[in-house]
């Protein structure tokens, strides 16, 4: 394979998987008012499209014909900015995040489903998550207004808090399948069972993981950097038009984001029953079930939000400090015992 | 000599409870504390009588190796011990009358708040005192010696609430060190010349050594040198002045420490250097001089005391003497002689004396006294007894031993022997003096009342003291043990069976001359025991008289002689000699010289100067530390710079 | 390729670290200080140090620089003051940076030819880093995990309010009540 | 390939950034920035030195370097914080007392 064709193969590959990324985050706005207009008894979008499908387009062109605010107190850099550096960040994260396993494109050679594979890939998935709390913080700061900073402060402490708790229940995922490298970890989860049937250290650590995962997304019950009822809608108050969509688009996309790495860590990833042994279904059903299992997430997203109240931020804290915190460690140094005491039984290869 | 691997038990038993009375004690109950203090001494005690019992004149010393101490090329000096005839009888004096002095302590010291600290400390002494005794070399005979200091020290201070206390406690011990410093030397003159301080070893070289007949030798020096450690620790001139004072302490230790064992140390130290003594004349003939004239000087000191103790005191300072002047006669066994009966009635008259104090709530003055006959008559009897004993009367103790001393000096040199007689009848004087203005006549005390007297003792009791009472049969035990002792105790001497007994120790040349000497006149012998006898009669009587029937004589008399008398009364104003002509010119030198001269003009000088300099550059320099940190961070950019620079330098050259 | 990357990540790198100095507000040199450390992570990937790429994104970017910027946010730290606190700092800081600066550049510039490296020329594999860390640095790393629970309790300790200074800041309080906004307020 | 010496002179010009950014500034969290840029110019050495000696120890120090940082880093903004509670400033040219 030459330079030219790979060129060419990881050019194809990438916007392929932004645009599914982003219909996917569109969609998921339709998922969301049409699941939470079910729970509260409602129908939902019907209008637009056959049970209100096309709503998100429509959403779209309204927010890029609507007026573009931009008060006059601001910090006008930052303020344009944050938007743009929590979309862009939230949307790189996706390229390392593997779908399905190896294709074969015939005359062209085989490939990953996959923008790139690289031997850090969790690393650099937290590390760019990491990244996503300065267009927040950045938001409520250069809006220079009390509710936008109040909002941004609760983010970037709520997710320096979280991420703590979040990165220690991935390292007995890690410990377990003795690699960073995304593929590595489901591909061990092939050989041996999901890491959430790995009762009880990697149950606890999905569900310190999906607690942590909400957090960092700022979705209820953690969305204290919005809480609409205290700080009318926190970090992006001053936020209008197509730089609100933008902050829109980063939390759906950051969502669809957890939802992967949820899949991949603990689900098995792409793994699942192949019932036939046609060459294009054993290449597609991968894929098939790696989209269920993040719709399915995708899903436990919205029953949440509108199921749980949200957390006072006090509590918010102790949770996080004295309760997820403890656990993960404990969970980990579990982990790390086992892995130590039984050497070869959990390790990949 | 024989190995008894029980010896070194007897020492290390006190030191135990010591040491258990002092960690635990102050969580302890008095009860616990009291079996504590008692068990271990007791049982040394018992000890002692065991090893006694299998011990007689002919035995053969034992001896046991505990440990290894100093090794240093062929110097050597261990933790060993030994037994033989002298250190026995010493061995039982301490104790037995130590026991007995526990016992009366618990007594004594019930009401106290330091109860346990002063059971602690009476046992650490015994350790001390045992392994002075025991000790086979000089050098832990001077562990023993300093640490009986100590003890001594501790307890002399032991109410160091009171400043008087305080100060007598420190005085003992610098007074002390003078006698210390003396006994130091002659050790190292010792390690100097025999390379060795185990006693059998410097002995046997200083038997090949010729008797030093004239001139101060290296013998006589060393005999010197020890005499001054000796006077020191036993309170002969002229380093007595602290004994008197270390009254302050409670009178169980005046009685254990200052009168029956401690003081007595020196005698049993000049004693075990007996050949070293009789090799040296000279030294010999300093012990007797310095023994007797103590032994007068401090009983005409006695006679105008009021305190009881302090008449007691001088009292035992003057017995001393006796005690010296023995060995200065080359009879040393007559000096242990002195030594055990005076442990027994001197022992006695302090603990009744402490009965009689704590009987009258505090109260140590005479003159406030009397009549007390009838209040305490076991204390009474027994003092009675005690004062017969001191005085000289047969058959009791006191004149078996004192008149075997006054014998021997009196073949030594008839001036030892004059001078010893008075001293005699001084002694019978002052001692029924103490008696009649104790126990007869009216009560002089304060009227009953509840606030007299404690404050002064320390002690205090529950009860007020409305009159005078006897003490509790805690305290009279002991009382009645000794004064049987008193009584008896001068037959062990009965045909010179004591002397026959030490002469394995002392049977060198000098004594068995004196041995002919005694048994060619018998009847000097016999009218010299007469006229001690009526010197001590005549005494008992001066003091009937004076202090009982006619009870205003003594102020006229007093009136009479005028400058004497209150130069009595100050004690000669030794005290005042000794700081006006040691302390003041010490002080002052110091003062002018190393205060004001060396202290503050050099080092004083030095230091302000350095620090006056000091202060000069920082206040050039403190301007660097102006507080803010970027010229801080502008100082180190610099220094970075510079070592940078010195780097590139060096790499380049 | 090696040197066309490493002067793009180099010139980001300086061009984030003039920035730092330049800029007034602290938010402004902060997020440089992102840039800078990002692009670092970028030389160092070049370096084949790809673990301590991320580590440098994740721990530097991702949470030291958050909390200065939570620092920042909380503080309220307006644009900088000229204030003349320290002539020394200007008088002989500066130029004993500048002599150290060019004694340094001298000698790496006699110097040149001493050694070369090539793209991902030392690989630092999780695995190899992890092999040191736990068998040939272990003590250290005991040590450094413990040197960080000690910052941990001395920041809790420190940032905690004591008593007296919550009292005084109550009477400050009554009296003028600053208002929390972000930006500065000096911009309205 | 490339010469060594272009990453020492990109260390030493971020250090000296750094210096620079310490000297001149006058609020303590950009001088505390600077710090934190200084220890970024030695880490880049530090890897640079790895690679050339192929010696994986480098790249182990930047490690320790980073995590004593963090440390640093909280322990610092923690005392900028309580210092800016009593004295109400940020500017060190204000705060030369050096105590609380």
């Amino acid at each position: 394979m030459n330079i030219l064709t790979f060129a060419i193969i990881s050019i194809v590959k990438s916007v392929a998987v932004v645009f599914v990324l982003l219909t996917a985050v569109a969609y998921s706005v339709w998922l969301e008012r049409k699941v939470s207009a079910r729970i509260q008894n409602r129908w939902g979008p019907t209008k637009v499209g056959p049970f209100g499908l096309l709503q998100p387009l429509a959403d779209g062109i309204k927010f890029i014909f609507k007026e573009d605010l931009t008060q006059p107190y601001v910090y006008k850099t930052l303020y344009i900015a944050s938007p743009i550096i929590a979309v862009v960040f939230a949307i790189t994260a996706i390229s390392v995040i593997p779908f399905g396993g190896e294709i074969s494109l015939g005359p062209l050679g085989k490939t990953y489903l996959q923008i790139t594979d690289l031997n850090i890939g969790l690393l650099v998935v937290l590390g760019i998550t990491s990244m996503g709390v300065y267009g927040i913080a950045l938001a409520g700061w250069s809006s220079n207004s009390k509710y936008s900073l109040l909002g941004g402060l609760r983010a970037s402490a709520q997710m320096i808090s979280y991420e703590v708790s979040l990165g220690l229940s991935l390292i007995p995922v890690m410990i377990l399948a003795g690699s960073f490298s995304l593929r590595h970890i489901v591909e061990a989860q092939a050989h041996k069972h999901w890491n959430l049937f790995f009762f009880p250290l990697g149950t606890i650590a999905f569900f310190v993981y999906l607690i942590s995962a909400y957090a960092e997304t700022n979705r209820t019950p953690f969305d204290l950097p919005e809480a609409e009822s205290e700080l009318v809608a926190g970090y992006h108050t001053e936020y209008s038009a197509m730089k609100f969509a933008m902050f829109f688009m980063a939390e759906y996309a950051n969502m669809v984001t957890v939802a992967c790495l949820s899949t991949l860590l603990f689900f098995g990833g792409w793994n699942g029953p192949v019932f036939s042994d046609n060459a294009i279904i054993i290449a597609i059903m991968p894929v098939v079930w790696f989209c269920l299992k993040v719709f399915f997430f995708m899903f436990l997203y919205v029953w949440v939000r509108w199921t749980l109240p949200r957390f006072r931020y006090d509590q918010l804290m102790a949770f996080g400090w004295k309760f997820l915190l403890p656990v993960a460690i404990a969970n980990l140094v579990l982990t790390a015992l086992f892995v130590a005491l039984k050497p070869g039984v959990w390790l990949a290869n | 000599m024989t190995q008894n691997p029980y010896l070194w038990l007897i020492p290390v038993l006190p030191l135990a409870g010591a040491t258990i009375n002092g960690i635990l004690g102050r969580r302890s109950s008095r009860t616990a504390i009291t079996t504590i203090a008692l068990v271990f001494p007791g049982i040394a005690f018992l000890l002692a009588l065991w090893i006694a019992s299998g011990f007689s004149s002919a035995s053969a010393p034992y001896y046991f190796d505990m440990a290894h101490w100093i090794r240093a090329g062929n110097f050597q000096a261990d933790f060993s011990f030994y037994l033989d005839q002298l250190s026995l009888v010493m061995l039982l004096v301490v104790t037995g009358v130590g026991f007995l002095i526990h016992i009366y302590s618990v007594g004594y010291m019930a009401e106290d708040d330091g109860y346990y600290r002063f059971m602690s400390y009476l046992n650490l002494f015994m350790f001390f005192m045992l392994t002075l005794i025991l000790a086979k070399n000089y050098l832990l005979m001077f562990i023993g010696w300093e640490g009986v200091g100590l003890a001594s020290y501790l307890l002399i201070g032991f109410w160091f609430i009171k400043d008087s206390a305080a100060s007598a406690g420190k005085k003992a011990f610098i007074t002390n060190r003078i006698g210390d410093f003396g006994f130091m030397i002659a050790l190292f003159l010792m390690i100097k010349h025999f390379g060795t301080l185990d006693f059998t070893k410097v002995f046997a070289q200083v038997a090949t050594q010729p008797t030093e007949l004239a001139g101060v030798g290296l013998l006589t020096s060393i005999g010197l040198m020890l005499m001054v450690g000796a006077a020191g620790k036993s309170a002969q001139i002229p380093l007595y002045v602290w004994l008197p004072d270390a009254m302050e302490g409670p009178t169980p230790v005046s009685a254990l420490i200052h009168a029956a064992t401690m003081v007595t140390a020196g005698v049993y130290m000049v004693a075990r250097s007996h050949v070293i003594f009789e090799h040296a004349p000279g030294a010999l003939t300093v012990v007797a001089v310095i023994g007797t004239l103590t032994a007068f000087f401090a009983a005409t000191i006695g006679i105008a005391q009021t305190d009881i103790k302090k008449v007691l005191a001088y009292s035992t300072v003057s017995q001393l003497g006796y005690m010296f002047m023995a060995c200065g006669a080359a009879a040393f066994s007559a000096g242990i002689f002195h030594l055990m009966t005076h442990a027994f009635f001197k022992g006695l008259l302090f603990l009744a004396a402490g009965s009689v104090i704590h009987g009258v709530g505090g109260e140590q003055d005479m003159r406030k006294m009397g009549g007390l006959r009838k209040y305490m008559p076991v204390t009474f009897w027994t003092m009675a007894i005690a004062t017969v004993a001191i005085a000289g009367i047969p058959p009791f103790a006191g004149f078996w031993s004192k008149d075997e001393i006054l014998w021997k000096a009196f073949n030594a040199n008839w001036i030892y022997w004059l001078i010893g007689i008075v001293t005699a009848f001084i002694t019978s004087f002052y001692m029924f003096r103490l008696l009649y203005m104790t126990f007869f006549g009216e009560y002089r005390g304060a009227a009953p009342s509840d606030s007299h007297g404690h404050g002064d003792h320390g002690d205090s009791h529950g009860h007020g003291h409305g009159e005078p009472h006897e003490s509790p049969w805690v305290m009279l035990g002991p009382l009645v043990v000794l004064a049987t002792l008193s009584v008896v105790g001068g037959f062990v001497g009965y045909q010179n069976r004591f002397e026959h007994f030490l002469d394995p120790v002392f049977n060198a040349g000098v004594s068995e001359t004196a041995h002919e000497v005694a048994e060619g006149s018998a009847s000097t012998e016999h009218l010299l025991m007469g006229i001690s006898i009526a010197v001590a009669f005549l005494g008992w009587g001066l003091a009937y008289w004076l202090y009982y029937k006619r009870r205003d004589l003594p102020e006229k008399i007093a009136a009479s002689l005028g400058g004497l008398y209150d130069a009595v009364v100050h004690k000669y104003y030794i005290d005042e000699l000794y700081a006006s002509l040691l302390i003041k010119p010490l002080v002052d030198g110091s003062t002018a010289i190393l205060w004001k001269g060396v202290d503050q003009g050099v080092i004083d000088a030095t230091v302000n100067g350095a620090a006056a300099e000091a202060r000069h550059v920082s206040d050039v320099t403190r301007h660097m530390q102006s507080g803010n940190l970027r010229s801080y961070a502008g100082w180190v950019a610099a220094g970075g710079a510079a070592v940078i620079a010195y780097m590139v330098w060096m790499g380049v050259r | 390729m090696h040197l066309i990357l490493f002067l793009f990540f180099g010139g980001i790198c300086v061009a984030g670290a003039v920035n730092l100095l330049l800029q007034r507000h602290p938010i402004n040199s902060a997020l440089s200080l992102v840039v800078v450390m990002a692009s670092l992570a970028g030389e160092y990937l070049l370096l084949g140090a790809e673990f301590l790429s991320a580590i440098q994104v994740i721990v530097y970017a991702g949470a030291i620089m958050v909390l200065f910027i939570f620092t920042i946010m909380l503080l309220n730290a307006g644009e900088e003051e000229r204030s003349g606190g320290s002539h020394i700092a200007l008088l002989v800081g500066v130029p004993g940076v500048v002599i150290g600066s060019v004694l340094v550049a001298w000698v790496l510039l006699r110097h040149s030819d001493t050694g070369s490296v090539s793209m991902f020329a030392l690989p630092g594999y999780p695995h190899d880093i992890a092999q040191l860390l736990f068998h040939d640095f272990l003590l250290p790393f005991e040590v450094t995990s413990i040197l960080i629970l000690i910052a941990i309790m001395g920041a809790v300790v420190l940032a905690s309010k004591p008593e007296s200074i919550a009292e005084r800041h109550e009477e400050s309080e009554k009296k003028e009540v600053p208002e929390l906004v972000g930006a500065g307020r000096d911009r309205r | 390939m490339i010469p060594l010496y272009y990453y020492l002179i990109l260390s030493g010009i971020l250090f000296v950034c750094g210096v620079l950014g310490f000297l001149i500034k006058r609020n303590i969290i950009t001088i505390f920035m600077s710090i934190e840029l200084m220890l970024n110019g030695v880490n880049l050495s530090f890897v640079a030195f790895a690679a050339h000696w192929h010696a994986l120890s480098g790249q182990i120090f930047v490690f320790f370097v980073m995590v004593v940082a963090a440390a640093e880093a909280a322990v610092g903004l923690a005392i900028i914080i309580a210092v800016y509670r009593t004295r109400e400033t940020l500017n060190v040219d204000q705060v030369n007392l050096l105590k609380l």
